[in-house]
């Protein structure tokens, strides 16, 4: 055990697996000699050599299927997109050829590639350093989805990302990377280091995708939510005085449903929260599964809080970021109705 | 309106015009160098513009890309490619008569496969496109395998889920065909930038068309395999046609296809496509670049879609009639005959047994293939395998999908019973 | 007034437009000389001129990026794209660009661009000739999103759609080309000509965009969806014997919320049917914004049919498309629930 | 592991090591002909490798390519260089100081925008990069207008929207730039193509850096602009990084990035992008050829990134500290005034006038500036506006969404006021 922030464990997930498989290789924008923009791969390249740990032209495209050639011959590579704003030039070879080639070669190919992304708000990134797009890869069938919200979570979803012979989109919500946010610019920025989930093993472990984690267990209302909104909602719940349960949801692909339908069933009450535009946004889908599983055990409306339906503005950071004020009010109105 | 100053590249005839292949740039049989595998690109860079050609008009190999083949050689080449090209009658004819939904011939385009893969290793890794058919025939795939994928039936390698002619063969290693263009481009790319890595000396090469060059995947691929040597072999099959849509749409107007390697810092050979010997040579002469690790090769195949783009279309529409007789560069099974004639080592009765030999081993394969299985008749794949596969395994999601389908079809079957 | 069938109308629209502003122009693959491979520009360029009919290399992100310059030069570009399976390689330039351009640049540019695509399946067309990719479109704020379920329609929207100073994706169920579709393959095929909305007008008119059409009127239950599935749910309905409601929604940005909630409020009842993939579908926007806005008129929970979770497949056409025997199935659920 | 054989392309010198830029082909002053804007590609093509440069080393302008500009012009490219320094250095502390979030330097690269601007006419349409304020400044923006936008204030042409630098003009004939590398590449590309097609003569430019020609963007506005022979000006600053990237990370080894244009059918001109002459005469040339509806050229700019990439970035962890003393190619402000003196035509006097002048140009602009708000201080942007623009009108569920924030905000001032 040791403390880490969430660069640190991914950085060290990717060590890990370096130095258990000769076939991880890592690839991306400014990610060899530099250590990426954010550091995430720092110190790798001098450990395992600059034909491991490749710097990339800036061609999202063009990386993403390298990739996707490279572990058709038996690497498993681990492509780091600079910003998920950026992902979209690569998305054709996300959607038609990374998602598609198990299935429609028979099961006889499959492409283990992870594709790491820093996405969300919260750093005054502006409207091309801040979006969060989750749910136009969760849509597409064929690839895993995840994004963590602590350095434990990191660690672990990576590593199992990386093993998994599915690729898998993995999602990292950059305003965590130095400590968790509770979604108020105006408290001193904490680390990492006196959170729980700060805590993390030196060597491998996995947290397996496809499985939500109650990070606070509650009776009255259920919050589902993921990445930096996590901690926005354990604040919000504190501040509301209500005895929420709150669900970290971790992968969007495999859905841990079960987790989701059982908390509900048992507080009759939910809200769903992203940063992401909420219009056709990820929380219509976990709204839309929980309201055929539960309709009858539901005793309020489920409602969305979320980012709102316009591009990230850079002057209106706070007043874009759904922040605990607008959770409260979910919070208050799902409480009060009946 | 207004006077516009839009340059339209157009073709030089449409349909009722008359046939002009003024614009082919040819050279003489012979009258290209072949520089050394490993010499600078300056020494290499007249091979984007001239046009290499070993065949010449007396059908005798000349010069020095003349790969001095064997007879034996020789001959399986012209079996491969007649077999293809009977295949793809056969399977024509197939979808015209409804058996299969979709076809797409490479009529005159035999030997950018055939002549390609003999000059590689069998453990050289493919990535081809729909239009390489010779390639799975040349690897010696069972014909009866590539039906069953046509037919999408019990046998189906691909379990129905692709269109036809999207083959693949994990033991041949040759990658699934997408229906997306020029993807392949830059994952054989990635395979082969992996085999350097791991200081493997497999190869890899790719296909894709004159107008799928146009796709951002071709620069991708270029780019990559430039900056870290890849070893890997880039094939335009430049035939002129995009479905309607002729080459200079894709930019080969000013310059051919093969010039935009020395632009990457590549070489880029034009080759005379449709001479099978000139295909086996230049691809021998880029395998072993890449081997050798001096890196990537761009290769131009100047040949012509004799055929039309698919079953789903009629190429009277966009262009003579007759076009394909005006064709300069004449039909590489032709021409490769005529060499083996001129060599000695052919004859008529040697050409009709060996054309006997194709359509019965063509016949008795679709004969066996329909037995495991059509669209519409005989055995059937199970529905429920259409949710294997999204994943390595099952979703619960998934498998609930499955189970959900597997109700509405007893239901169907009640009621159709009823 | 004449017969047209779905290819016609749109032809009419474009021929309209062109005829009334110099400045549309029409670009994309095989749609000049060749006019289309659906023939939907068939004849505009020996009308209208190589200059304004534009045959176009075969990079659909070129495409639309020089679609966008010409949009900022005073034109009004309509692109085709030839499948909607194809549209990815210009996803980064209608997401980063084409949608973001009016809004970052305070209002003082914008980029009146029309993308045309046929979609849907019902044509043995694949994986990769049979996709349904309005979400990924939908979620991206900027963008207007519509998909006509008739000849009709078709014209008068994309009149519409080409007036439109926003960009607009039109999607086309190529199903529905030649002829209402009700989902069953075995009954022979069916034209226009014998459908009241195959009655077109020759000359300009517009469907304005955002504006839901109740296709079939009823009080027990409200079926909400939209291209090819409009005559399969039609045909479900009458079959099952419910006085069903059944809402064409036509445009999904801008979302017609009112004429959904005022159904769903009066029925109590409700479906959602799409072709597309279910999991992160747009189904789940339209269920969501219901539930949020109807939640004490519902009876039952509001059920979404669509296509299955994987790749749609060759062989197994009609067992992945949700035809009629899916929609009933939902509709009986829905009304024995209780 | 086992040994690779993957080629792994490194810049000559990284922290600690001495500078070494051997690896820039350079051609004397006046070396390279100049030939007629519409010659035949292949009379063109030795401009892809020779260096074009005016200037010589006694800051004499020789040679075909100068464009004997008068005095008071020079002097003019001088100013607005100058101005466009001290605007960045005055900005980057600025950002240091906390005023503005972000901020990039064109330190070093001045040349290339302020002299291709003025071989431009005022009509022409640029398609700028995020390095590219010389186009701004040299167009006559009001300085007050550019520091509005990196405030992010109540003047911010983009109310709030983008990221300091992200300026557009409409008056100026400047589109809105982009926070994603190369879009307005091609775009720039439908712009002239529009221009064609409406039979004007005006004419586009455009500007990315060598890290950004990867990007398929790239490719695409090559292609077209080929195809269609668009009267365009397409731009690669080459300033030999890509953040920490080197630039043959994007291709640059082999080749340079101007011989790409060659290799589909364009001109491609490489270009001492710090000798002002030199820069303008090869804008004027593709300026004329592309009027003339010659086509488009390819440009490439050899300079240097003397700043950092930005205000997040620290050079001195992947390059000399010293790297840009021992840049061959000087500086372009340095080298554009001993010309001048050279010229009799300056003095350290007027020297330090303009200096002054420029120096209280901005500092007055910044006083004025930040009167209209930071994201702090003084008058804010209402975040109402968040909700403008998302479509020409608003839609009612965007309407919903404002009144819902409205609420919001005011619950947040009576907490605040409690
Ligand atoms: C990304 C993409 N865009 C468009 C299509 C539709 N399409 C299929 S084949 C074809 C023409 C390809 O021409 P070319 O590359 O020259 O290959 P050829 O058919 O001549 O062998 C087109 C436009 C596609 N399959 N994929
Ligand atoms: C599509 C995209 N990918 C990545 C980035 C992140 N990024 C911003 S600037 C930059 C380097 C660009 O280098 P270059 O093109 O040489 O321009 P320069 O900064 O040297 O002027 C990168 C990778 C981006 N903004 N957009
Ligand atoms: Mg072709
Ligand atoms: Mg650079």
């Amino acid at each position: 055990m040791s403390q880490m922030n969430m660069i640190q464990a991914l950085n060290s997930a990717m060590d890990v697996m370096m130095a258990r498989d000769p076939g991880v290789v890592l690839m991306g924008e400014d990610v060899g000699y530099f250590g990426g923009v954010f550091r995430a791969t720092e110190g790798l390249q001098r450990k395992y050599g600059e034909h491991r740990v490749l710097d990339s032209p800036i061609a999202e495209g063009g990386i993403v299927a390298t990739a996707i050639g490279m572990s058709l011959n038996g690497l498993r590579p681990v492509a780091e997109i600079q910003f998920a704003d950026y992902i979209y030039p690569a998305y054709d070879q996300i959607v038609s050829e990374l998602a598609r080639i198990r299935y429609r070669s028979g099961g006889d190919f499959c492409a283990p590639v992870t594709i790491r992304t820093p996405c969300g708000g919260g750093i005054r990134g502006g409207q091309t350093h801040s979006q969060s797009p989750e749910a136009i890869f969760a849509h597409v069938s064929g690839l895993k989805v995840v994004m963590p919200s602590n350095p434990y979570d990191a660690k672990g979803l990576l590593i199992a990302a990386i093993e998994e012979d599915d690729p898998v989109i993995f999602l990292e919500p950059k305003r965590l990377y130095n400590g968790p946010f509770d979604g108020d610019p105006n408290k001193p920025a904490v680390g990492w280091n006196s959170h729980p989930r700060g805590e993390v093993p030196e060597g491998h472990y996995r947290v397996d995708l496809g499985v939500a984690d109650i990070v606070r267990p509650g009776a009255q209302l259920t919050i589902i939510t993921y990445g930096t909104m996590v901690h926005v909602c354990m604040a919000a719940a504190e501040k509301a005085g209500v005895d929420a349960e709150v669900i970290d949801l971790r992968s969007f692909v495999p859905l841990d449903i079960e987790t989701i339908v059982n908390s509900v069933k048992k507080t009759g009450r939910c809200i769903v929260a992203h940063e992401a535009t909420r219009f056709g946004g990820f929380g219509g889908e976990i709204l839309s599964t929980i309201q055929e599983e539960c309709f009858w055990h539901l005793e309020a409306p489920i409602l969305r809080v979320a980012g709102w339906d316009t591009p990230y503005p850079h002057a209106f950071e706070w007043e874009y970021f759904p922040g605990q004020a607008r959770v409260i009010a979910a919070i208050k109105a799902t409480m009060e109705a009946s | 309106m207004m006077r516009s100053r839009l340059h339209v590249p157009r073709p030089p005839a449409r349909p009722g015009e008359k046939p002009d292949f003024s614009y082919v740039a040819l050279s003489p049989a012979g009258a290209a160098a072949r520089p050394d595998p490993n010499a600078p690109l300056n020494d290499t860079e007249f091979l984007s513009r001239d046009l290499v050609r070993v065949l010449d008009d007396k059908h005798r190999a000349v010069g020095p890309w003349d790969p001095h083949l064997a007879a034996a050689d020789l001959e399986l080449g012209l079996r491969h490619m007649l077999l293809t090209r009977v295949f793809d009658d056969r399977m024509h004819r197939a979808q015209r008569q409804g058996k299969i939904t979709f076809y797409i011939k490479s009529t005159g385009e035999e030997a950018v496969s055939v002549a390609a893969n003999m000059a590689m290793r069998p453990t050289d890794m493919l990535f081809p496109s729909y239009r390489n058919q010779g390639l799975q025939i040349a690897r010696g795939r069972n014909i009866v395998d590539l039906m069953c994928q046509l037919l999408s039936n019990t046998r189906d390698m691909c379990k129905g889920r692709q269109l036809p002619v999207m083959y693949h063969s994990v033991e041949g290693n040759m990658f699934s065909i997408s229906g997306n263009l020029a993807t392949q481009f830059p994952q054989a790319v990635g395979w082969a930038m992996a085999s350097a890595i791991k200081g493997e000396d497999h190869i890899a090469a790719t296909w894709l068309g004159d107008g799928s060059t146009a796709e951002a995947d071709f620069h991708y691929a270029l780019l990559f395999a430039q900056i870290y040597k890849a070893p890997v072999i880039l094939n335009v099959v430049n035939n002129q046609w995009a479905i309607s849509t002729f080459q200079t749409f894709a930019g080969g107007e000013g310059r051919s296809f093969a010039s935009r390697g020395p632009g990457y810092g590549m070489p880029g050979i034009r080759v005379d496509g449709n001479d099978f010997l000139a295909v086996y040579a230049v691809t021998q002469w880029a395998a072993e670049r890449a081997r050798m690790g001096a890196g990537p090769t761009l290769i131009e195949h100047v040949t012509y879609r004799a055929a039309p783009h698919s079953t789903s279309d009629d190429p009277s529409r966009y262009r003579p009639k007759d076009d394909y007789e005006h064709w300069p560069l004449g039909d590489p099974i032709d021409r490769l005959k005529s060499h083996l004639i001129a060599l000695g080592e052919w004859s008529d009765e040697r050409e009709q047994t060996l054309l006997k030999q194709c359509e019965d081993q063509v016949n008795q394969a679709w004969r066996e293939a329909v037995t495991y299985g059509t669209l519409t008749d005989g055995p059937q794949l199970d529905p429920e395998t259409m949710f294997q596969d999204v994943f390595k395994e099952q979703t619960p999601s998934l498998a609930r999908q499955r189970m959900q389908l597997a109700q509405e079809i007893k239901e169907r079957q009640l009621k159709e019973r009823a």
